[in-house]
């Protein structure tokens, strides 16, 4: 298995408008992938279309030997892809405990619990088991949000802004944890990131998008070429 | 400012409505009185009436369209306000009968020498005059909807709260008409009208006279639900109906915004009442059955909510059929508008005015790749193509959606 | 109360818990007129709370919450709280999705918001000049007529900062206002409060430090409901507290 | 003239009843029966030697609706007599319809009287007919000394137990053992009635209930009393509105005894009866369908109209008022019903308890038929009141005393 | 009242009979049997009248032999031969001979006719067998005797009872008797203020509204002062216990009312609670599990009667699957298609019920359907000063059992859990691995089945007709949003609040006020608690 994720070529509509144009992104197996982009070019597009949430009109996704593209979201949760989405999407009126076991779903009877990493990772999450999921401060469902897809035990992550609302000292626990999942868990991550310093810092392969398509895809260190960046500014 | 809202009501949709309805408002009367029976082009009696009630009917609906397409207030109690201004032109007409009742008493109708009444109650006072009638028709259920509404959206009563208490109302309503005590004729309600405004009731002249007062009624609501919906409080009606709270941040005045539309709704829902009871000769509490609303809230979805013309031709159409289908398949004519009901919600989720969008959007449509045959994103990617597909226009291209379990 | 005079924002000793758990307790801050403050502190540390408290969303258990020195909020519903000058952006984009970025800004304008005057309203060229700048500033001048579901969720953020700016409110509360944008955006984003604060009471919620210190104001640091170090953003970095339970290590 | 081209057509029936909605378990069977009506006269070579078409519309159970298909039936499909309806708003709201284009209803159920126009014959009883008969029977034969009048809140009832009440204190019932109560349409909590029910009657005094309780509301009613274990023995329950099809709802085990009060029952034992049910069941394709009253109030009915077709040679509206009256056709139960001057026909009065097989067990029977009275007399604003459709009196509402035609038809005039 | 079962009835007979021959009387009892039958062989031929005057001869020999006979003339089991005249008697599955109690080789049915009687004669009946079993050796049969009498009081039995009494060891029987016979004596113009004032503790013993009317009627002008006054305060004492009984009653009418609601509005709690559709086909989900018990207990009857008491066990699985059958088609066929367009489903679902009505009317007819109760479901008891009916019991236990169940699959099962995920947020369901499409099916599918199961405890108390469901589904709407859309609880509460309210206005209202003011009363409720009775608080929801 040379690559764990691979899109090629995706295009995909909303109504008669194109959001996406012939992207392609390799995910390299346990390595970090960043997206980078500024807003509305179609990085929560690009990864709503890997988990099947928004259907292509065309291109391909395929993941260890399988092709994707006609699999429905459950399916491809079930094949190992975690999904933590742009706005968090907390299931509201269930409980943290609830919305963690949620992603039970695809497991088996001997998996089904919550791996002990997780709450090391958000110690908050532990104090607030009964409380309901909508009820948590946005930064609290952020948290939420990156553990329910981690009991998944998925083999890819793929991760839109997960920093977003979060305070710095619980990013810095992300990388970290991003780090350890690579390193440790073997996972594959996808990450769409607008905060430089954090992709700087651990993502091992970047591609950068602007109006639908990639306009270049590098190792994280092209993220200080000023052609590169040239696409993050305004 | 105000002549520029009264231009604005008439854009290019409204305009063709407005003018459509008022020739028919002439058309129809003159092709049945000045054509000859027998000859090409008259329009007999009997369709006179029969469409005269259709465009009541077509009033209601629209006056519905106005709080739950526009404003999101899924009220399922219109019937209630139809019904309370069929009661008050049903008094009058009740009133006109003097002392040609069965048994001659010059003041009190029939049910009430045999209920033993010895006076007029109250609130029959003044009904014999047509003025006064008019004006209860336009009050009553423009109170009612006032003072519920104060309470209810003052309260913060949303979504399908707010859909049942307006049940709860209309149920209400139903039971207590039906009381024999209430001095409103019971079950059989009031009926048996002689004439209205001296002339006979039956005349075809008065039948062609009242289709026409109800065309240009419609005209006219038609006019002021466009004004409505076509200012910038049409535009806070629809932030109301999606983003409620949103709104209040904005600093509207929601509860007040909501009361606006209700009261106008319920007037026009009243006028349309009491254009109905003269046409169809009875007025008793069946119309204040909850499945009656229900029927009205279907016939706006299946003409096309949040639009003006929509409701207009989903009551048209959906009554024709049932016309027509009571009589023609008696005992098979639930299917037939059951099935139309399921079939209009699967493939015109905008209802009949939405499927010209549709049929434009379908060229490029086609042009597209299928999406995914099976599994979860369809009913999502379904739904949401349907409403791409339709209306590119920026009002009301996606429904309110209450959230499933609040 | 005496204290409040001359404030834009007074809150003292506000205290909300829900159902047990004490989200403010007993927190105290003051804004004065043109003046900025940004607000960091920990995930749930009860400033959108605060914010909700001001707007009328949710009632104090205890305290006292004044605008402009005499205004009582704590009385007053979201409506009329809006009307008396206080705008606001949700952390959690909130638009009126099935309408027009340009309707969404017209909504937002400062107008009269009467039954009527809103029924009978005409737009003139000083309207649609200021929603014109407007969707410049939010660069959305591009998409004014699309529905505002069709953006993204940054252009959301943006579309939310613009309905903000029409409203053109004596007290801002901007929760999270560069969460999802690029650093870029981010510094410009910053001009522009920075801009708006000459004028106007601005208070910002930020967990972005670059931001904060673009921002160039005093900062309090909430936790636990109540106020944990107040000063610049170097003073308050460099607190130990602050460091250990928010900006780590 | 369209006249004699009409004339060269079928002769047109409207049958006018509910096939759906809340009557359409009422409304159904008469349908049916009248369809098989027409098919037999068909088989008989029609009438005036024209073949006879049946016109069905639903109704829907909805009165509007059914003033808009009787309008329809009249000049759309121009139907030379219409069949229809069950209940009294039913009745009221075709009934301007008929008068206007000058129609012909037959109106097969029993009512609350009041009434008598000019184009509708009303061919089901009349309170005289049923209501007063019933309750002598309580008194003479049970010994009844304490009722209580239930109904569901609606016209009939109401008036029906108005005309009960009154006549009760006539009688010498004092107003204390009089209870009356009311429930709405498809009302199906009974408990609390029902306890009242024997808490009114175990006060020492023979106790019996007159139930006016409308078609759906029976079902749960009687369940109840059986449930509760109130036996015909203790308090006997006499119904108006409840046949051999509501019985046919649920297990009579429990119910044997209770009593209902109509013109015919399925059980009585005629050659007439014997040979309609056998056509109602070949036609009905199942030895399991049951008749009733009305079903007999439309039998009787469509005789009569034929009859008076037969005997005008026309079947123009018109004549057939004019020569209907004083017409006589046998009923089922061995006698013959005439057509009263009031638009009203003569009935026998029977009661019967209830078998353990939903059938009736006649146990009394008026010695004579009793003619259906219009204005009840026993109503002080109606006493007065007479109906009479012959000349020279020709109206409705004739006020004896003073001898005028009040009202409606005064004007018409 | 207690309506004992038939067969037991017809067993207490037999022990009659038993005990007649046994028993001293039946000495003398041998000769009048020629008579007996002769009488009996009058039957066929006589009218009312002169059947009142056979079973008064009957009585008047004293045998106890004619028990049987009496009592199945009173059940409308006694048949004679068309042709031969001869009497007998036919119960369910066997024919016998009236005196003898021999069977008889069954006959054609067509030749038996059945002897009719009226009230007044079961009335005569019951009385003349009460007298004759006061002695008879099943206790119950006592009991019965011996109310019969305290019912229609009559001096002649006071040395029955007396003598009865002397013999009597039950202490049930003896309080039953003992009742009577005060009863007898209050009421007995010439017994002695001794008596009488003995008599009325023993009245006021037995409670209820017949032991107020007894001793209210033995009240006159010409009633000395001790026994006046011993009246009165039995009267005050019984009113007050009365009055305790007549709240407890309305409890239970209010209880039982409550659980009829809950159960029909249980199914919508979830269709509509949980998945947010409007489900207006839900009242016809109920009728289809009433018409199911209905095909259930046809079946039976064709082919076994004898299962007939089962008929609702195996009823409620089956309709359980039938309506969730239909429930899954309907969900994958149309609701699948509308989700997240709420009102759409209303349209649609709406169209489905006016289907859904019009099949069953075009398959079974417009008319009711005849569904019986099985004999546990049948009757009442007493309990302390209630009197509850076996059919509300058991559907107040079924609904309570059902909305146990219910929470338990929502609340502790993986299923339930992903029900209410899959209803929040669809796509993020998906994505967290949920099958959608199968938890969508099986959650309308189950909230169809519980329909189902509502409708067939519903066949038990109401009419199953193609109507039936109409009668339900506004009040199962007013019950789950005045509850709190979304929490089952608050349909518990909801449907036992409304009710029980809904019992305590009817008196004083009346049924159709009462229900005007139960209306209004949820109309101001929501005003106060714009979500319900257990509305949901906090960011979660407005969120
Ligand atoms: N549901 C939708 N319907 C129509 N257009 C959409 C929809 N969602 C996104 N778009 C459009 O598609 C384009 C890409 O959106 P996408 O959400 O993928 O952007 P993004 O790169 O994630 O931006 P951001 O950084 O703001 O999250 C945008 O122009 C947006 O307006
Ligand atoms: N309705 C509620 N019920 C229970 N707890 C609540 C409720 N609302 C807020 N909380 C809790 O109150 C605390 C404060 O929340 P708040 O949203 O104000 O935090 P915040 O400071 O804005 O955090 P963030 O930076 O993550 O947005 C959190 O712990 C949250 O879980
Ligand atoms: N006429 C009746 N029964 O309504
Ligand atoms: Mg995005
Ligand atoms: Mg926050």
């Amino acid at each position: 298995m040379t690559s764990a994720l691979v899109i090629d070529s995706l295009d995909l509509h909303y109504g008669a408008a194109q959001a996406l144009r012939r992207v392609s992104i390799e995910c390299r197996p346990n390595r970090i992938t960043a997206v980078l982009g500024r807003n509305g070019v179609g990085k929560s597009s690009t990864l709503r279309a890997i988990t099947g949430i928004n259907a292509i009109s065309a291109g391909e996704i395929s993941f260890g030997d399988e092709t994707l593209r006609r699999s429905p979201p459950y399916k491809r949760a079930r094949m190992g892809i975690g999904y933590v989405p742009q706005g968090r999407e907390i299931f509201p009126l269930l409980t943290v405990r609830e919305n963690l076991q949620t992603g039970y779903a695809g497991l088996k009877h001997s998996e089904r619990n919550v791996p002990d990493y997780i709450f090391e990772l958000f110690p908050v999450l532990k104090t607030m088991l009964n409380r309901r999921g909508g009820d948590l401060s946005g930064g609290q469902q952020q948290q939420l949000a990156i553990a329910r897809a981690l009991v998944t035990r998925p083999k890819v992550l793929v991760l839109d802004e997960p920093t977003e609302g979060i305070q710095p000292s619980i990013i810095k626990d992300i990388g970290r944890a991003l780090q350890f999942l690579r390193d440790e868990k073997g996972m594959t991550i996808l990450l769409v990131e607008q905060y430089l310093d954090f992709c700087r810092e651990i993502a091992d392969d970047i591609y950068v998008m602007d109006r639908g398509e990639i306009m270049h895809a590098g190792p994280a260190e092209d993220l200080d070429r000023e052609d590169v960046r040239r696409h993050l500014m305004v | 400012m105000i002549t520029q809202a009264l231009f604005r009501a008439l854009d290019k949709k409204a305009i063709w409505v407005v003018a459509i309805l008022l020739v028919i408002a002439l058309a129809v009367p003159a092709a049945n009185l000045l054509i000859p029976p027998g000859s090409p082009g008259h329009v007999p009696n009997y369709l006179v009436t029969l469409f005269g009630k259709y465009l009541t009917y077509a009033m209601l609906a629209l006056a519905l369209d106005l709080v739950w397409g526009y404003c999101g207030i899924l009220s399922l109690g219109h019937g209630a306000f139809f019904a309370l201004g069929g009661y008050a032109m049903g008094m009058y007409l009740m009133r006109q009968i003097g002392d040609r009742g069965v048994y001659g008493d010059p003041v009190l109708p029939d049910f009430m020498v045999f209920l033993n009444y010895s006076e007029l109650p109250w609130f029959w006072q003044g009904m014999d005059q047509f003025w006064f009638a008019m004006l209860m028709v336009v009050l009553v259920p423009g109170l009612l909807a006032f003072v519920f509404g104060w309470f209810a959206f003052r309260s913060r009563v949303t979504g399908v709260y707010l859909s049942i208490i307006t049940q709860a109302m209309t149920y209400a309503l139903l039971l207590a008409f039906f009381r024999n005590d209430m001095g409103f004729g019971g079950n059989n309600g009031l009926t048996d009208f002689k004439d209205i405004l001296g002339q006979p009731i039956t005349a075809t002249t008065t039948r062609a006279s009242l289709f026409a007062a109800t065309a240009i009624a419609l005209a006219l609501s038609v006019f002021i639900c466009s004004m409505i919906v076509n200012s910038k409080l049409g535009k806070v009606m629809i932030a109301v109906r999606d983003a409620e709270s949103r709104a209040r941040f904005l600093g509207y005045r929601v509860e007040y915004v909501k009361l606006f539309a209700f009261v106008v709704s319920a007037v026009i829902a009243g006028i349309a009442g009491a254009l109905y009871v003269p046409q169809v000769g009875i007025i008793n509490p069946g119309e204040f059955a909850p499945a009656n609303s229900i029927e009205v809230v279907i016939w706006t979805a299946v003409g096309g909510r949040g639009t003006i013309i929509g409701p207009i031709i989903g009551a048209i159409i959906v009554n024709m059929g049932k016309s027509y289908f009571t009589g023609a398949l008696p005992e098979l004519w639930l299917f037939a508008l059951g099935g139309l009901f399921v079939f209009v919600t699967l493939f015109l989720p905008k209802g009949i005015v939405g499927l010209i969008g549709q049929w434009r959007g379908y060229s490029e449509w086609r042009n597209r790749p299928a999406p995914p045959s099976d599994g979860a994103p369809s009913g999502e990617a379904h739904a949401s193509d349907l409403a791409e597909r339709g209306e590119n226009t920026k009002t009301v291209t996606r429904a309110p959606q209450p959230k499933p379990a609040e | 109360m005496s204290k409040a005079l001359d404030t834009m924002l007074y809150l003292n000793g506000v205290s909300v818990s829900f159902d047990g758990f004490k989200a403010l307790n007993s927190l105290s801050i003051i804004v004065k007129p043109a003046e900025m403050l940004a607000i960091i502190g920990p995930n749930g540390a009860g400033k959108t709370t605060m914010m909700d408290i001001i707007t009328g969303k949710t009632r104090p258990d205890a305290g006292e919450v004044y605008f402009n020195g005499r205004t009582d909020l704590t009385k007053l519903d979201e409506a009329a709280i809006a009307n008396l000058g206080i705008g606001r952006k949700f952390q959690k984009p909130t638009v009126f999705e099935s309408q027009s970025v340009w309707d969404n800004l017209e909504m937002a304008l400062k107008k009269p918001r009467g039954i009527f005057s809103t029924l009978f309203y005409a737009s003139d060229r000083e309207d649609k000049d200021r929603i014109l700048d407007i969707l410049e500033t939010v660069r959305l001048a591009g998409r004014k007529d699309d529905l505002a579901a069709n953006l993204s969720h940054g252009q959301k953020q943006w579309l939310e900062i613009g309905m903000l700016l029409a409203q053109d409110p004596k007290l801002l509360l901007v929760d999270e206002p560069v969460a999802g944008m690029t650093d870029a955006e981010t510094v410009e984003t910053a001009n522009l409060l920075r801009e708006i604060s000459k004028t106007r009471s601005v208070v910002v919620v930020e967990h972005d430090m670059s931001f904060v210190r673009d921002l160039d104001t005093r900062v309090t640091c909430l936790a636990e409901g109540t106020v944990l170090a107040e000063g610049s953003l170097e003073q308050v970095s460099a607190n130990p507290t602050v460091i250990e339970r928010y900006l780590g290590r | 003239l369209p006249a004699i081209a009409q004339d060269e057509g079928p002769i047109k029936v409207g049958i006018l009843h509910s096939l759906s909605g809340t009557m359409a378990i009422s409304e159904t069977t008469l349908k049916d029966v009248m369809l098989m009506l027409v098919e037999q006269q068909n088989e008989e070579g029609g009438l005036l030697g024209r073949e006879l078409e049946p016109v069905v519309v639903d109704i829907a159970s909805d009165w509007p609706l059914a003033a808009e298909k009787a309008r329809e039936l009249l000049t759309v499909e121009d139907v030379d007599v219409v069949f229809g309806c069950w209940t009294s708003v039913c009745r009221k709201s075709v009934l301007p319809v008929f008068e206007e284009l000058n129609g012909l209803l037959f109106y097969p159920v029993q009512y609350e009287g009041e009434e008598s126009q000019r184009n509708v014959f009303y061919t089901g009883a009349s309170p005289n007919q049923q209501a007063i008969p019933a309750v002598d029977y309580l008194m003479e034969e049970e010994g009844v000394e304490r009722w209580v009048l239930a109904g569901t809140d609606y016209v009939y009832p109401q008036t029906t137990n108005k005309i009960l009440e009154q006549y009760l204190m006539d009688n010498g019932v004092a107003s204390e053992d009089i209870m009356i109560n009311y429930t709405p349409f498809g009302h199906s909590d009974w408990q609390t009635i029902v306890s009242d029910i024997e808490a009114f009657g175990s006060a020492g005094k023979k106790t019996a209930v007159v139930s006016t309780i409308n078609g759906d509301a029976n079902v749960p009613f009687y369940r109840e009393l059986a449930n509760q274990g109130i036996e015909a023995s203790d308090i006997p329950v006499v119904a108006f509105s409840v046949g051999e099809e509501e019985l046919s709802g649920f297990d009579t085990e429990p119910l044997v005894g209770h009593l209902a009060a109509w013109n015919y029952f399925m059980s009585v034992d005629t050659p007439e009866n014997e040979e309609f049910i056998a056509a109602w069941h070949e036609f009905i394709g199942s030895d399991d369908r049951v008749t009733n009253d009305p079903m007999e109030a439309h039998y009787i009915g469509f005789n009569l109209w034929a009859a008076a077709v037969e005997e005008a040679g026309t079947t123009d509206p018109d004549a057939i008022i004019e020569t209907i009256v004083g017409l006589e056709v046998p009923n089922l139960t061995g006698g013959m019903a005439e057509m009263l001057p009031n638009h009203h026909i003569t009935k026998p009065v029977l009661i019967g308890e209830i078998q353990d097989d939903g059938q009736f067990f006649v146990v009394s029977e008026t010695d004579d038929l009793v003619p259906g009275d219009a204005w009840s007399d026993y109503l002080p604003e109606s006493a007065m009141l007479d109906a009479d459709w012959t000349e020279p009196v020709m109206c409705g509402n004739y006020n004896t005393e003073t001898e005028t035609c009040g009202g409606s038809s005064a004007s018409a005039e | 009242m207690f309506r004992a079962p038939f067969a037991f009835r017809l067993l207490a007979a037999a022990l009659c009979l038993l005990a007649g021959v046994f028993a001293p009387i039946a000495v003398s009892a041998q000769d009048n049997t020629s008579q007996i039958r002769e009488l009996i062989a009058a039957m066929p031929d006589a009218s009312l009248r002169e059947l009142e005057e056979i079973v008064s001869s009957l009585a008047a020999t004293g045998n106890t032999d004619v028990v049987p006979v009496l009592e199945a003339l009173g059940e409308g089991d006694l048949y004679f031969n068309e042709e031969t005249g001869d009497v007998v008697i036919v119960t369910r599955n066997r024919m016998y001979d009236p005196v003898t109690e021999e069977e008889i080789a069954p006959v054609g049915e067509t030749d038996l006719s059945r002897i009719r009687v009226n009230n007044g004669l079961r009335r005569d009946i019951d009385a003349t067998i009460g007298g004759m079993t006061l002695m008879a050796d099943d206790p119950q049969t006592r009991i019965s005797a011996a109310r019969t009498m305290g019912a229609s009081p009559d001096e002649e039995n006071i040395p029955l009872l007396d003598e009865a009494l002397a013999a009597e060891t039950d202490p049930a029987v003896r309080t039953a008797m003992e009742n009577a016979r005060a009863v007898t004596i209050l009421g007995m113009p010439d017994a002695t203020l001794e008596q009488k004032r003995q008599a009325v503790p023993i009245v006021s013993r037995t409670s209820g509204g017949a032991a107020i009317v007894t001793l209210r009627s033995a009240l006159n002008e010409d009633t000395p002062e001790e026994l006046r006054a011993d009246i009165e305060s039995a009267i005050a004492g019984l009113e007050q216990e009365r009055a305790f009984w007549q709240a407890a009653q309305n409890v239970w009418f209010g209880l039982s009312l409550g659980s009829v609601l809950l159960l029909a509005a249980i199914g919508l709690a979830i269709t509509f609670g949980v998945m947010g559709v409007i489900n207006m086909a839900h009242g016809e989900m109920v009728m289809l599990g009433a018409y199911t018990t209905y095909v259930v207990q046809e079946t039976i009857r064709q082919n076994s009667p004898e299962l007939f008491d089962y008929s609702l066990a195996i009823a409620l699985p089956l309709a359980f699957l039938v309506t969730a059958l239909i429930g899954v088609a309907i969900e994958r066929g149309i609701i699948r298609w509308l989700y997240g367009r709420a009102l759409e489903t209303l349209l649609a679902t709406w169209g489905l019920s006016l289907i859904l009505q019009q099949t069953v009317r075009s398959i079974f007819g417009p008319t009711n359907r005849q569904v019986g109760n099985p004999s546990w479901m049948s009757g009442s008891f007493d309990f302390y000063g209630l009197s509850i009916t076996y059919s509300r019991m058991w559907i107040v236990v079924f609904a309570i059992v059902v909305f146990a169940a219910l929470l338990v699959v929502l609340n502790r099962t993986s299923l339930g859990l992903q029900m209410r995920a899959v209803t929040q947020n669809r796509r993020m369901a998906s994505a967290m691995g949920i099958r959608t499409p199968f938890v969508d099916a099986m959650t309308f599918g189950l909230g169809s089945g519980i329909a189902g199961l509502a409708g067939v405890a519903l066949s038990q108390i109401d009419n199953v007709s193609p109507n039936l469901g109409q009668g339900y589904i506004i009040d199962s709407f007013m019950v789950v949003v005045f509850g709190g859309v979304g929490n089952l609880w608050g349909t518990l509460v909801g449907a036992l609040t409304l009710g029980i309210a809904n019992k305590f206005l009817e008196p004083y209202a009346g049924a159709v006020l009462g229900k005007i003011l139960i209306l209004v009363f949820i109309i101001l409720f929501i005003q106060r608690r714009p979500r319900g009775l257990f509305a949901l608080k906090g960011r979660a929801v407005d969120a």
